[in-house]
């Protein structure tokens, strides 16, 4: 399906999302609260998205956003939806349901990131020990042991 | 013909001349110990390098070939190596079980060497009950395997111990069926009687095809019971990491290693013996000629050429297979082997009561 | 039929096993198979490709002189701080200040063999010499100063 | 300070009735490296498996940051070791996706040709890891021996034999070496006659083929929603080759089928990996005698700068899709760099296939995953 008859699906579905397709593949901006309606919406409509290739996070100092790359495996069709999340307390629900894949993408976001994904059935570092302190992919992260730097 | 027998004889009518019978008893127990020790060293290090450079030749790799000329000493230099590791025993584990398991596992293996016939009338003790003896004392050993897997307390050890003991149970059965079809043959349990009955042609070539079956299926359980790929499921290593000696070293898994290979060999002498005639020459029928020559080879050469023929198919087919699943393993026993070997049984009884067998 | 079933599955399953030990025992009874390279035997005969990555070195001339120029293009291409290059001013015959390197310190200890050095070098000063035995009983010895002692910058190169 | 020791310890005590908690790794003969299992058995049967990863995480995205266009490729390679090459063109294609540069069809030709031969060799290993793991040892070596033949292609042309860091952008560092196509070609034969050696030994093994049917279900469906991707998927039936339906390079020119299985078991995706082997050789073959003349690499400036935006890139790798995600702020290093690893999404979908089979099953499942443990790990 092309970019356009995705777009008029956002526009029935979800009113307030924003659009940029400057990139290789439509960017859709949502919001994050109503992202598990959507994310529901994606994967059993007619778009048929059930494919999540990669669900990652950048953090723009002001705020970071969740980027999520879906894919469906009968249209071949891609897009990218991006949710913004507050710096200080960064919330958004979890589609580990929808798409199983995200339960480990969205421990290992957690881990490296802080961002806390509601309602994930089993949301606990991946990577890290228990008690590291910080998110080392923030951009305040200071690693004490750079090899680089010293 | 050269033989041992004369050696054997002297000995013994030397030591009966010079002193009275209980001292020469005692003498001739010693030296029984000592040549018992001695070939347990000595087979495990052979066999251990025999194992070594069969995988490397069948892995097109050349295999140890440092130490010694060809790699002769590397198994020397290995159990210097072992006795000087230390010994570990886990913090939580039994440990008069512990240390008493190898010891259980070596003691089966020797107690096994009693009844095998190494050449003409080179045996320690040929009684005649032989071939009832070997299956009873041989499923001993799952005992000292027990032992070890529960005393490491690992769990690893735990679950090894438990599939050994399910499978050496299970494969006692079909082991001890392709064994009794040679009795049947023969007429009797005792192991030099069994090998006099080869004199003309060895039972595997007088038997027909239900021997042949019963050599397979002997050699099959033989296999299982000795914990050999593919049926190692009790030391699995990518699965249990080292099964039932996860937790042993030094001299004490050395033991566990030693006894692994001496087993290897007595299964073999006694599936040799059995059906390949033991230190018995290849005799066909009544080529006198042929068989005259065949007799100027010394038994002892005819019996360790089986043996190590049979140690080295098991060998391969080590380095060949990959290992069953544990459901698989008592699949292949309950619902093929032991079927088999049973109607086979009958089969060979038929022959034996209608005389078909040459 | 369960039985004829039963009959060729054991037959089958046979056969394939002895498929497999025909392949396994040609290789045991052809010890010319055989692949195994006996190093450290083979050394001598141990060929190594030119472009095989070893380690950094720079070449040297027969008058000891080098293409280097001091310009620091290599250790900006390094991704690990492997390069480190100390400049120092050599005053030429005219009178004019030049510079030029006082060091060239390679960290092997650091270095990934990623070539990156190599491509960026405007003068081909340094290259990847293909020896890969590099163990050492000291970290320090992994250090290494590429100039060689007394060694200057070839003329023409800039 | 790690609590990592913490979790140790309580899964040495045993679980609920009749429960038996074990760590498989992070030293396991099986586990291929540093993966961490726990896993919770009723006897034999496993009834939970939870990884602990972590072990060699090197954070190598935050490493990105820090590391210009040119410098960042070689990390990749570190990350999939056995696919680097793919690995390393994934990451170039995607700098030249920003850049826009187009590189000359000798390069394009060139990166085929090593990203094919990377996949047998990654291929082989596995076919060897794997029979290792169900306990046959031999075919190891077997493997292995066609194997060092590529590597040392590999070794000629560009330098190393594991971690080449080969693709730049713009095309590839050197040229091909002089003995190149002659060596590949002695190679395709040697694969040719070889191939069958593992037939023998392995696929129609009547207990490795009863090892591996029926064990390790994944259904199309779930392959899909855990995100599985490579011989994983396609043994399920799910069409995800990247080559096929989004052609780089020049994929869409050569002409090689996209092996697929339906059965969803492991000797399903044995048989994938397998066929696949067959298919990169096909391609070789096209492409061996087709080099065409011209430039490796396409001039660039000496330092690379994208353009603010963000930038991804799909490959196949041996294992599955590989994805980069460059987003730029115009810099000359990358603001934000994210690896989409196959292994990752491929593992968490390890428990769902190994519930309830036999702890001798879960070697069979986690073999024919063909896990690189830095892979998953980063």
């Amino acid at each position: 399906m092309t970019n356009e008859e995705i777009k008029a699906y956002f526009t029935t579905v979800a009113p307030s999302a924003t659009f940029d397709e400057t990139g290789e593949w439509l960017n859709v901006q949502v919001e994050p609260g109503s992202w598990k309606a959507l994310a529901q919406n994606l994967r059993n409509s007619i778009l048929h998205f059930d494919y999540l290739f990669c669900l990652t996070c950048i953090d723009w100092k002001t705020h970071f956003s969740v980027v999520y790359h879906l894919s469906s495996t009968t249209y071949r069709h891609t897009i990218v939806i991006k949710a913004n999340v507050d710096v200080v307390n960064p919330e958004i629900e979890t589609v580990s349901n929808i798409w199983r894949t995200a339960e480990f993408h969205e421990r290992e976001v957690y881990d490296l990131f802080g961002v806390k994904f509601l309602h994930h059935p089993d949301l606990r570092r991946l990577i890290l020990t228990d008690d590291f302190e910080g998110y080392p992919l923030r951009k305040n992260f200071e690693d004490p042991i750079n090899m680089i730097k010293l | 013909m050269f033989s041992l027998e004369g050696i054997t004889n002297a000995i013994q009518n030397w030591l009966y001349n010079t002193f009275n019978p209980s001292w020469a008893l005692v003498f001739e127990c010693l030296i029984v110990i000592l040549l018992a020790t001695g070939l347990f060293a000595i087979l495990g290090l052979v066999l251990v390098l025999m194992e070594r450079k069969v995988a490397a030749h069948i892995q097109i790799r050349l295999g140890p070939n440092r130490v010694g000329p060809g790699g002769m000493f590397q198994t020397v230099a290995d159990t210097l190596k072992l006795i000087m590791k230390e010994g570990l025993t886990p913090d939580l584990a039994d440990k008069f079980l512990f240390n008493l398991a190898p010891f259980v596992v070596m003691i089966v293996a020797m107690l096994l060497l009693a009844p095998i016939a190494f050449a003409r009338g080179f045996q320690i003790w040929d009684l005649n009950i032989g071939v009832l003896y070997v299956s009873a004392i041989s499923s001993l050993s799952v005992i000292g395997i027990l032992m070890a897997g529960w005393a490491s307390n690992n769990k690893y050890s735990l679950l090894g111990a438990m599939r050994s003991g399910a499978q050496i149970v299970s494969y006692e059965l079909s082991a001890g069926l392709s064994v009794l079809s040679i009795v049947v043959l023969s007429g009797s349990l005792q192991l030099s009687d069994i090998i006099a009955s080869q004199e003309n042609g060895w039972w595997l070539f007088k038997g027909h095809i239900p021997v042949i079956i019963s050599f397979v299926i002997f050699i099959i359980a033989v296999t299982a019971e000795t914990n050999r790929a593919p049926f190692d499921l009790a030391e699995a290593e990518s699965e249990l990491t080292a099964g039932f000696h996860t937790e042993y070293s030094g001299m004490r898994f050395a033991l566990f290693f030693l006894a692994e290979y001496i087993n290897i060999f007595i299964v073999c002498a006694i599936g040799a013996t059995l059906f390949l005639g033991g230190w018995m020459p290849l005799h066909i029928g009544h080529w006198q000629a042929f068989n005259h020559i065949m007799d100027y080879i010394p038994s002892s050469i005819w019996f360790m050429g089986k043996t190590f023929f049979l140690i080295f198919l098991i060998m391969w087919f080590r380095w060949t297979f990959p290992r069953l699943r544990v459901d698989q393993l008592l699949n292949l026993e309950w619902k093929y082997l032991l079927p088999i070997s049973m109607f086979n049984l009958i089969l060979v009884t038929v022959i034996a009561i209608l005389g078909w067998h040459f | 039929m369960f039985l004829k079933e039963y009959i060729s599955d054991v037959y089958n399953g046979v056969t394939s096993l002895l498929k497999g030990m025909r392949k396994t025992g040609y290789y045991f009874f052809h010890p010319k198979e055989i692949i195994t390279q006996q190093y450290p035997e083979n050394r001598a005969t141990l060929n190594l490709p030119e472009r095989f990555r070893g380690e950094v070195v720079m070449t040297h001339d027969e008058h000891n002189e080098h293409a280097c120029t001091g310009c620091t293009a290599c250790e900006l291409a390094c991704p690990n701080g492997t390069i480190k290059i100390i400049t120092k001013f050599d005053v030429t015959p005219e009178g004019k200040k030049k510079k030029a390197i006082d060091t060239f310190i390679y960290h092997l200890e650091l270095c990934t063999m990623c070539n990156l050095c190599i491509v960026a070098c405007p003068t081909d000063a340094i290259k990847m010499a293909q020896n890969f035995e590099h163990s050492v009983f000291d970290r320090n010895k992994l250090t290494k100063k590429l100039n060689l002692p007394g060694s200057k910058i070839r003329e023409g190169v800039e | 300070m790690y609590t990592q020791t913490e979790i140790i310890k309580d899964t040495t005590v045993n679980g609920s009735e009749g429960e038996l908690v074990i760590n498989v790794g992070p030293q396991h003969p099986a586990t291929h490296g540093v993966l961490h299992l726990v896993i919770t058995l009723n006897g034999e049967t496993i009834k939970k498996i939870e990884p602990h990863l972590g072990y060699i995480h090197r954070s190598i995205e935050k490493m990105c940051e820090s590391l210009s266009y040119r410098q960042f490729i070689y990390v990749t390679s570190r990350m999939d070791y056995l696919s680097s090459h793919i690995n390393n063109l994934g990451s170039a294609h995607c700098v030249e996706k920003g850049m826009q540069i187009e590189i000359p069809a000798r390069a394009k030709v060139i990166r085929v040709l090593m990203s094919e031969l990377t996949r047998i060799a990654s291929h082989e290993l596995w076919l060897g890891a794997m029979a290792m793991d169900l306990g046959a040892f031999t075919p190891f070596f077997y493997a292995f021996r066609e194997r060092e033949m590529i590597n040392d292609i590999m070794e000629e042309t560009c330098g190393a034999r594991l971690t080449m860091n080969y693709m730049v952008p713009g095309g590839v560092m050197y040229d091909i070496h002089p003995d190149f196509q002659q060596k590949v070609k002695a190679f395709v034969k040697q694969f040719k006659e070889k191939v069958t050696e593992y037939d023998d030994l392995v696929t129609n093994n009547i207990i490795f083929q009863n090892r591996m049917k029926g064990v390790g279900i994944l259904s199309k469906e779930d392959a899909v929603s855990y995100g599985c991707t490579g011989p994983v998927a396609r043994g399920s039936g799910v069409s995800c080759d990247i080559r096929k339906i989004f052609p780089y390079e020049i994929y869409d020119t050569v002409a090689f089928d996209e092996v697929l299985e339906t059965a969803g078991d492991s000797f399903a995706r044995y048989m994938v990996r397998v066929r696949e082997m067959h298919q990169s050789i096909r391609i070789i073959e096209q492409l061996i005698d087709n080099i065409p003349e011209g430039e490796y690499q396409a001039k660039t400036k000496a330092v690379l700068k994208l353009p603010k935006g963000e930038f991804y890139s799909r490959v196949e790798t041996a294992r599955g899709e590989f994805g980069v995600y460059i987003v730029s702020e115009g810099a000359t290093t990358p603001y934000r760099i994210k690896f989409r690893s196959p292994g990752f999404s491929n593992l968490s979908a390890l428990e769902h296939m190994a519930k309830g089979s036999k702890l001798g099953d879960l070697m069979a499942t986690m073999g024919t995953l063909d896990l690189v443990i830095p892979d998953i790990d980063r």
